[in-house]
């Protein structure tokens, strides 16, 4: 087999910071191939470079034998490269089917018109395939992020492009949409198309690819045959450390003053009497399939959405509805699952974004100043904690981070108000092992200090991992508590798939 | 179930039902407001600024404003004024200003998008200087058009369309297909949804902008020329304003200056219709003059707070139903 | 402020807004006349904007001008102006609105709109008493914001009121705002409202082809003495006016002298210039006329835009 | 840059890092203004005369207040298009409150005659009251506007250009019916002092625009409504579950954006000593244009309380050497929007600069 696509020595730099650092490898046709890496390792600069985004510093690219520098996507794509991107690269206001068929419209007969009846019953089958139960014409605004995440896919898929970059596709997919995109994968592969896979699921790395590649920080550290490198030692190569917990310990047993009460929390046709609690030092899990209602559910909770009856307490006393500004002063924190455009200031520097939320506890007298130097050094400690890669964290927008460390600055902000109740809403999504396991350190610290954390979560492994409970919602009810001593992935699976659980 | 397609329908269709309502209620306190003509009228005072802001559509579904409009138009008519008053033959004076109009969007948009000024800059720019070129043409003095292009306000097309009427709906159709059906069109509303985007996409982004303000240039030119069918005279400040007019017609239309969200019918042809009844409306009722703007701004602010209540209904009706519908 | 170094005089012009043909003809009756006499001038515009005409004025004072000539926004800005030159010691000469009190020291040559439109609309009634009936009576009204507008609808309004008898009922109010499209959209719509209007005044002369395209399609637009004439009467005296009533479709005029308004006040600068006088004070009146079909033989040639006809 | 760097690049390089600064500076707009006038100073000497920069900088003292009201909303992603009328109905009802005497003939056929109007003036005609309350009704008046353009925008969630202009309609409209169209004098003295007097050397109409400009930057940069105010503008959803109260933060933009409006239309009202239901209603394109020149963005979030000082700065000199000149009208026009264009220019360089170089720095 011949060599699809070679790197040589690929250099590039963001404002003094240097994102590749001369990375050189080569891919085999027709091979899947993993990249993995810390967060902000460089991977997606890379791939920002091969799909034409990004112009590379130094260094040059071949495909197919020839000399590759795209300057623009166009060019990527004509030369048969396909990029599903790790922000979802979607334009709300347009249908799915136009989405997916932005550069290439079919036309009637000619005219410059439009066939959509062709354009609609040709991505049919392809919905139904990935389980996208929509119609084509369906305006992208009216779907989940996991759905959204899905039209990618299906754009890359429907392109009949033969280099695929997958970069982290399945950040939004529960477990049963991430077997649909393996299975499709597999058929991807049956036709000979070569295919990028980038992942902090290692698991998922170990399964379906062929090569494995490893960044870390800029420079590539691992280059091997999937089968001949086992999980730890990817960790290993990615980290440069030996790591063999996932999960950390539990430090503190949960105690029995419960912190939110939830009865029968209802809005028709999204939730329905939900009820549960989450105790002072427990971690509650919250499981569920795409689109059980876990989002809406949480939202009601911190008083972004309406619901029409049920009750909310904190610490015995009702929540006012509709306030995410009282909701914060009774001490709730929610780090919502679209960072992107309901978790950070993207053009605002980093200190600010961590800052925001608990920006009165800054302020001295009527007028409200605001001490910035007391804010700016509270929020440089948070970033530090959580191990936070950037270079100047009082002047670099948060845009410039890498995806997981965009998370980071999320979950920094409402650290910074030591919250007494912790919503968190797919928090790992998107970030590196390393990450996690200071993320789920900081989940059993808060639940040390006392806090109670609600985790949401698609997957099973960590919420067994990590928490005291598991609430499992099937379509906006709550099915099933599990108890820890109950744990087990077949039956958590169960519930949320209704199954057996009457 | 059925209910629920009532209230679907209502909803979808406030603005259209609030202009029928609002016809009929002219209409019993005038009676004469319910003829065949009076809608004529409405719409034959309709077309010349609703032209020009079916262009502007364009403009701001990528998310720019174009204000140069007013001046885009003095300036193509008092080049076809001169052009007529040295004997030109109509034909090719018409031809002349609009590519005048075409080549104001075309300045346009070479500033906004080879020297990435902001368009509202850009177009304060060529707004000022295409007066300023339209004023050094005649020295302030107006200009007058022989009855052979006022008399074209009279003509009928198949015998009973109004000219002006006619023209109005042939642009308003092909504005409408191009941005419903064609490739270009559909891309114009994902560069103006996430222009980074449309760029990752690997669309095309700045011809398509150009061609934004290109039409829009031409529009100007073209609404300016059947006002002046109309009204038969240029004065020094023929189209001043009239970019509002048009931004707020296509505003009330739906259309966000944010980008991305407008349509030409129903959005904007309805809202310049709506303005032109509402301002025929007081004429027929006879409300005080000083009144006029008064009633007519109350009876936008609530033609535009029905439609963000709408709205607001609407995406509440299509959140997704997640609970099993039992029963 | 007068540290000019040659000996030439410099006066500056600073007008309001140059959109119809009355300000055009205005202005150049006022340079035209002055550049003759070898005076330098300075011209601004202030595009009506009372404001920025302040802001003009006291640019002009700094470049050490003889003196000021303004066309005002209206009569209480040319007080705050005319106050602004009497402290700088530069004569001041005001045309066309009047200051709307006596204050400051100003040259002022005044046309009463008020007047001059009921001339015109006097003439209008007894036209219709011969008429026998009663008559509908409509008036395009100009912009609200506009002293002149006013005063010529106060003017048209004081006949109205004196033959309460004649008219069919209230006048039908047609706002312009001083816009040919805004003005045929709405005399449109008042001419499909009210069939029967038939005597029309417009508060200025410009908006006769307005007029002319609305009133043709209804088979309205005809001569004096056709039984679907309208009665037509306008303001300004310009050279569309003058032919149309030449040509018998409009029946009367309000006419100010705007030749004449310039040279009053260009003789009354020159001389307090001469004098060396810093603040000359003095009201010039223009009680303007109206050119009606009756006085078209004698008078014609007082009126502005007839002038302009016959030169041309 | 090491020391030694810096030596060897000698006064080329001093040029070269010299003109970097000043095109990476804050004050970029401002030299910009400066070197503007130098380049024209052999043409018109009299543009630095002591009297022109008093005359210049007592056109810029009300236009700045304006602008300033309009850079909060503009960071909101909002526009106000209604500033003008706010001048104009505060100005009418201020001059009804403090006139000592109104003309029956002119102002009888006012809905406000008899009730806060007759033939001896105003309600606090003549008396030690009538500035204080005057000024307070003028200034309650923008703010009420403004609350109502803010509750429309961010409690109904209609767009802020058409509720502003309908606003505008509205407003203008009502100041031109309640005084029938008359401009309204014969205000007390003390009133027109704020727009022409001085407080020792310094013109009071400069101390009212330093103390707004002021307590705006601080109000912008310093406080918790300030921050609120920058994340309100960038991402509203992000910022309403961080706790901010986008609603009552775009409200008070509002609210801002019409006080400020009012006091401009105080001390217009004041240099012409009249209230004028006209007052302003060709300004808006200065206020948005010296926003957008002194780079704020209408996208929302950005922007600064200097940036806006300077482009009112640019854009009063900018008429002021225009009309020096004595260019013909039509050539005014012609310049003026090349220059404007010329300064957008040097801007988009600029900022395309900045970016390059921030990263040299870190
Ligand atoms: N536009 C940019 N401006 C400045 N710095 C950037 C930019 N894009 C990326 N970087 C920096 O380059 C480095 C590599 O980022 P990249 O996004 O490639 O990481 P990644 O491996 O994809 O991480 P993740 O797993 O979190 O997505 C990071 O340090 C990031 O902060
Ligand atoms: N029709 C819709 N219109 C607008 N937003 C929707 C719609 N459907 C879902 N959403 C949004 O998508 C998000 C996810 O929905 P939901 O709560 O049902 O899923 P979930 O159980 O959290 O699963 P996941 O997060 O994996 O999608 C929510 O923020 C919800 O508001
Ligand atoms: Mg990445
Ligand atoms: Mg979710």
């Amino acid at each position: 087999m011949g060599i699809k696509l070679k790197f040589n020595n690929i250099q590039k730099h963001f404002f003094g910071v240097t994102a590749l650092d001369g990375v050189s490898f080569e891919i085999e046709e027709k091979h899947t191939v993993g990249l993995i890496g810390e967060n902000g390792a460089g991977k997606s600069t890379l791939m920002n470079i091969l799909g034409g985004v990004l112009l590379p510093d130094g260094g040059n690219m071949s495909l197919d034998g020839d000399a590759y520098l795209p300057s623009n996507p166009r060019d990527a794509a004509q030369r048969g490269v396909a990029f599903i991107h790790q922000e979802l690269n979607l334009f709300t206001n347009l249908s799915i089917a136009e989405n997916i068929y932005i550069n290439s419209f079919p036309s009637l007969k000619k005219t410059p018109l439009i066939d959509k009846k062709k354009m609609n019953d040709s991505l049919k089958s392809l919905l139904k395939s990935l389980d996208l139960n929509y119609s084509p014409s369906t305006t992208v605004e009216n779907l989940a992020p996991g759905e959204r995440q899905l039209v990618e896919i299906a754009k890359a898929l429907h392109s009949d492009a033969f280099l695929i970059i997958f970069d982290e596709p399945t950040t939004s997919l529960t477990a049963r949409e991430t077997e649909k995109l393996f299975t499709i994968l597999d058929q991807l592969r049956s036709e000979g198309r070569t295919i990028i896979y980038i992942s902090h699921i290692l698991g998922e790395v170990k399964r379906i690819t062929d090569d494995v590649i490893v960044l870390r920080d800029g420079k590539v550290t691992g280059n091997s045959e999937t089968g001949l490198i086992e999980i730890p030692e990817m960790i290993n190569q990615m980290v440069g450390r030996e790591s063999d917990n996932l999960f950390p310990e539990r430090s503190a047993k949960p105690k029995d003053s419960p912190i939110l009460e939830v009865k029968s929390l209802s809005q028709p046709g999204i939730v329905g009497n939900v009820d549960f609690s989450v105790h002072e030092g427990e971690v509650l899990g919250v499981f569920g399939l795409m689109g059980s209602g876990r989002t809406e559910m949480a939202r009601m909770l911190f008083g972004v959405d309406t619901y029409r009856s049920g009750s909310i307490s904190i610490d015995g006393t009702p929540l006012p509805r509709n306030s995410p500004q009282s909701s914060i002063e009774r001490g709730m924190a929610f780090v919502t699952e679209n960072r992107r455009e309901e978790g950070l200031l993207m053009n605002v520097a980093i200190t600010e974004n961590i800052g925001l939320v608990s920006l009165p506890d800054y302020c001295r007298n009527l007028v409200k100043w605001v001490d910035a130097k007391r804010m700016n050094e509270e929020a440089g400690i948070i970033g530090d904690s959580l191990k936070l890669k950037a270079s100047d964290i009082r002047r670099q927008p948060a845009m410039s981070l890498s995806g997981g460390n965009q998370q980071k600055v999320v979950i920094g902000k409402w650290l910074m108000t030591k919250p007494r109740l912790l919503i968190m809403d797919e928090p790992t999504r998107g970030i590196d092992v390393g990450a996690k396991y200071e993320v789920y350190s900081i989940m059993d610290r808060l639940a040390a200090d006392n806090s109670g954390i609600l985790f949401i979560s698609s997957e099973v492994e960590e919420l067994i991992g990590i928490a005291d409970r598991i609430v499992v919602m099937s379509q906006g009810e709550v099915v099933k508590v599990f108890e820890k001593k109950d744990f087990d992935v077949t039956a958590l699976m169960a519930a949320a798939f209704r199954e057996a659980v009457a | 179930m059925k209910d629920r397609n009532w209230q679907r329908f209502i909803l979808k269709n406030t603005t259209f039902i609030l202009f029928v309502l609002l016809f009929l209620i002219f209409g019993i306190l005038a009676p004469r407001f319910l003829s065949f003509k009076n809608l004529e009228i409405i719409l034959s005072n309709s077309s010349y600024i609703g032209i020009i802001a079916v262009g502007m559509t364009f403009v701001l579904l990528t998310g720019g404003i174009d204000l140069s409009v007013g001046s885009t138009m003095y300036l193509s008519a008092v080049s076809s004024g001169t052009l007529i008053a040295a004997g030109w033959p109509i034909a090719p004076t018409i031809a002349v200003s609009l590519l005048i109009g075409i080549a104001m969007g075309y300045v346009n948009a070479l500033i906004i998008t080879r020297l990435k000024i902001v368009p509202f800059l850009a177009t304060l720019v060529t707004m000022t200087v295409g007066r300023g070129m339209g004023l050094f043409v005649t020295k302030s003095v107006q200009v007058d058009f022989p009855d052979s292009i006022t008399l074209m306000s009279t003509v009928k097309v198949f015998g009973f369309i109004p000219l002006q009427i006619f023209i109005f709906g042939l642009v308003v159709i092909l504005a409408m297909v191009f941005l419903r059906l064609t490739k270009s069109g559909r891309q114009l509303y994902a560069v103006g949804n996430d222009p980074l985007a449309a760029e990752r996409a690997g669309i095309q982004t700045r011809p398509l902008i150009t061609s934004t303000y290109v039409i829009s240039g031409f529009f100007a030119a073209l609404g300016g020329f059947i006002s002046i069918t109309q009204i038969g005279r240029v004065s020094a400040g023929f189209g001043s304003g009239d970019e509002f007019d048009a931004i707020a017609a296509a505003v009330l239309g739906g259309a966000s200056l944010m980008g991305g969200v407008g349509s030409v019918f129903p959005g904007t042809v309805l809202g310049t219709v709506m303005i032109q009844m509402i301002q025929a409306g007081l004429v027929y009722t006879a409300v005080d003059i000083y009144l006029h703007p008064i009633v007519m701004s109350l009876i936008i602010f609530f033609a535009v707070l029905l439609d963000s209540v709408r709205t607001g209904q609407l995406k509440k009706m299509e959140r997704r139903t997640i609970m099993k519908i039992t029963s | 402020g007068s540290d000019k170094a040659d000996d030439g005089i410099t006066i500056a012009f600073c007008f309001q807004d140059l959109e119809t043909e009355f300000w055009v003809a205005g202005h150049s009756a006022i340079t035209n006349t002055l550049e003759a006499q070898g005076i330098k001038v300075i011209e601004k515009n202030a595009n009506e904007d009372a404001n920025r005409q302040l802001e003009q004025v006291k640019d002009v004072i700094v470049q050490g001008v003889d003196g000021v000539i303004i066309i005002p926004q209206d009569g209480e800005s040319a007080v705050t102006i005319a106050k602004e030159c009497n402290s700088a010691g530069v004569p001041i000469g005001v045309f066309n609105r009047p200051p709307a009190d006596k204050s400051a020291d100003a040259l002022v040559v005044v046309a009463n709109n008020e007047a001059i439109a009921e001339q015109a609309v006097e003439y209008i009634a007894q036209e219709a008493m011969k008429l026998g009936r009663k008559v509908t009576p409509a008036i395009m009204v100009g912009d609200l914001g506009d002293p002149n507008a006013v005063g010529r609808r106060k003017g048209f309004y004081n006949v109205i009121d004196k033959y309460p008898d004649l008219w069919t009922g209230a006048p039908i109010e047609i706002p312009t705002k001083w816009d040919s499209n805004t003005a045929l959209a709405n005399l449109q719509s008042a001419m499909q409202a009210n069939p029967d209007i038939d005597f029309l005044f417009t508060s200025s002369d410009f908006l006769y082809p307005v007029i002319k395209s609305v009133l043709a399609p209804l088979g309205k637009w005809q001569k004096i003495g056709d039984d679907s004439h309208i009665l037509l009467a306008g303001l300004d005296g310009d050279k569309t006016a003058c032919s149309l009533q030449k040509d018998g479709y409009v029946d009367a005029t309000g006419v100010q002298d705007v030749y004449a308004e310039a040279q009053m006040l260009l003789d009354a600068m020159l001389a307090a210039i001469e004098k060396g006088e810093k603040t000359p004070n003095e009201w010039l009146y223009d009680d303007g006329f109206a050119l009606t079909q009756a006085n078209m033989g004698e008078r014609e040639m007082d009126m502005w835009g007839c002038k302009i006809l016959a030169g041309e | 840059m090491s020391k030694v760097d810096q030596l060897n690049t000698g006064r080329v390089g001093n040029v070269k890092i010299l003109g970097r600064k000043i095109l990476l500076s804050e004050f970029f707009v401002l030299y910009l203004t400066v070197f503007y006038l130098l380049v024209l100073f052999p043409f018109i000497p009299r543009v630095f005369s002591p009297y022109n920069i008093k005359n210049v900088l007592s056109n810029t003292w009300p236009l700045l207040v304006i602008a300033i009201g309009q850079t909060f909303v503009l960071i909101t992603a909002g526009i106000d298009l209604s500033q003008t009328s706010v001048m104009a109905l505060s100005s009418i009802f201020g001059a009804v409150i403090m006139t000592s005497e109104a003309d029956p003939a002119l102002l009888s056929k006012s809905p406000l005659w008899g009730i806060m109007l007759s033939d001896k003036g105003g309600l606090f005609a003549g008396t030690s009251a009538a500035l204080p309350v005057g000024l307070l009704v003028m200034m309650a008046i923008g703010i009420m506007i403004g609350l109502i353009n803010g509750f429309s925008v961010a409690k109904l969630r209609m767009p802020p250009f058409i509720v502003t202009l309908v606003s505008q309609m509205f407003f203008a409209a009502v100041a031109i019916w309640l005084s029938k169209s008359e401009n309204i004098r014969h205000l007390p003295e003390s009133f027109s002092r704020l727009g022409r007097g001085n407080f020792g050397p310094i013109p009071i109409a400069l101390i009212i625009a330093v103390i707004i400009a002021v307590s705006a930057h601080l109000l912008m940069s310093r406080t918790l409504y300030g921050r609120r105010l920058y994340a309100t503008g960038i991402n509203p959803r992000a910022a309403r579950i961080s706790g901010v109260p986008t609603t009552k933060i775009i409200i008070a933009a509002y609210a801002l954006s019409g006080f400020c409006a009012a006091v401009g239309g105080i001390l217009y009202s004041a240099r012409l000593e009249q209230g004028r239901p006209t007052l302003g209603n060709t300004l808006l394109l200065d206020i948005i244009g010296a926003n957008v020149i002194g780079g704020i963005s209408l996208a929302g979030g950005k922007g600064k309380v200097l940036w806006t000082v300077f482009g009112v700065v640019f854009f009063i000199f900018l008429s002021n050497t225009l009309n020096l000149l004595n260019l013909k009208f039509f050539v005014i026009d012609i310049v003026k929007g090349l220059v404007i264009l010329l300064a957008a220019i040097l801007d988009v360089v600029r900022s395309q600069l900045a970016l390059r170089y921030s990263g040299g720095k870190v």
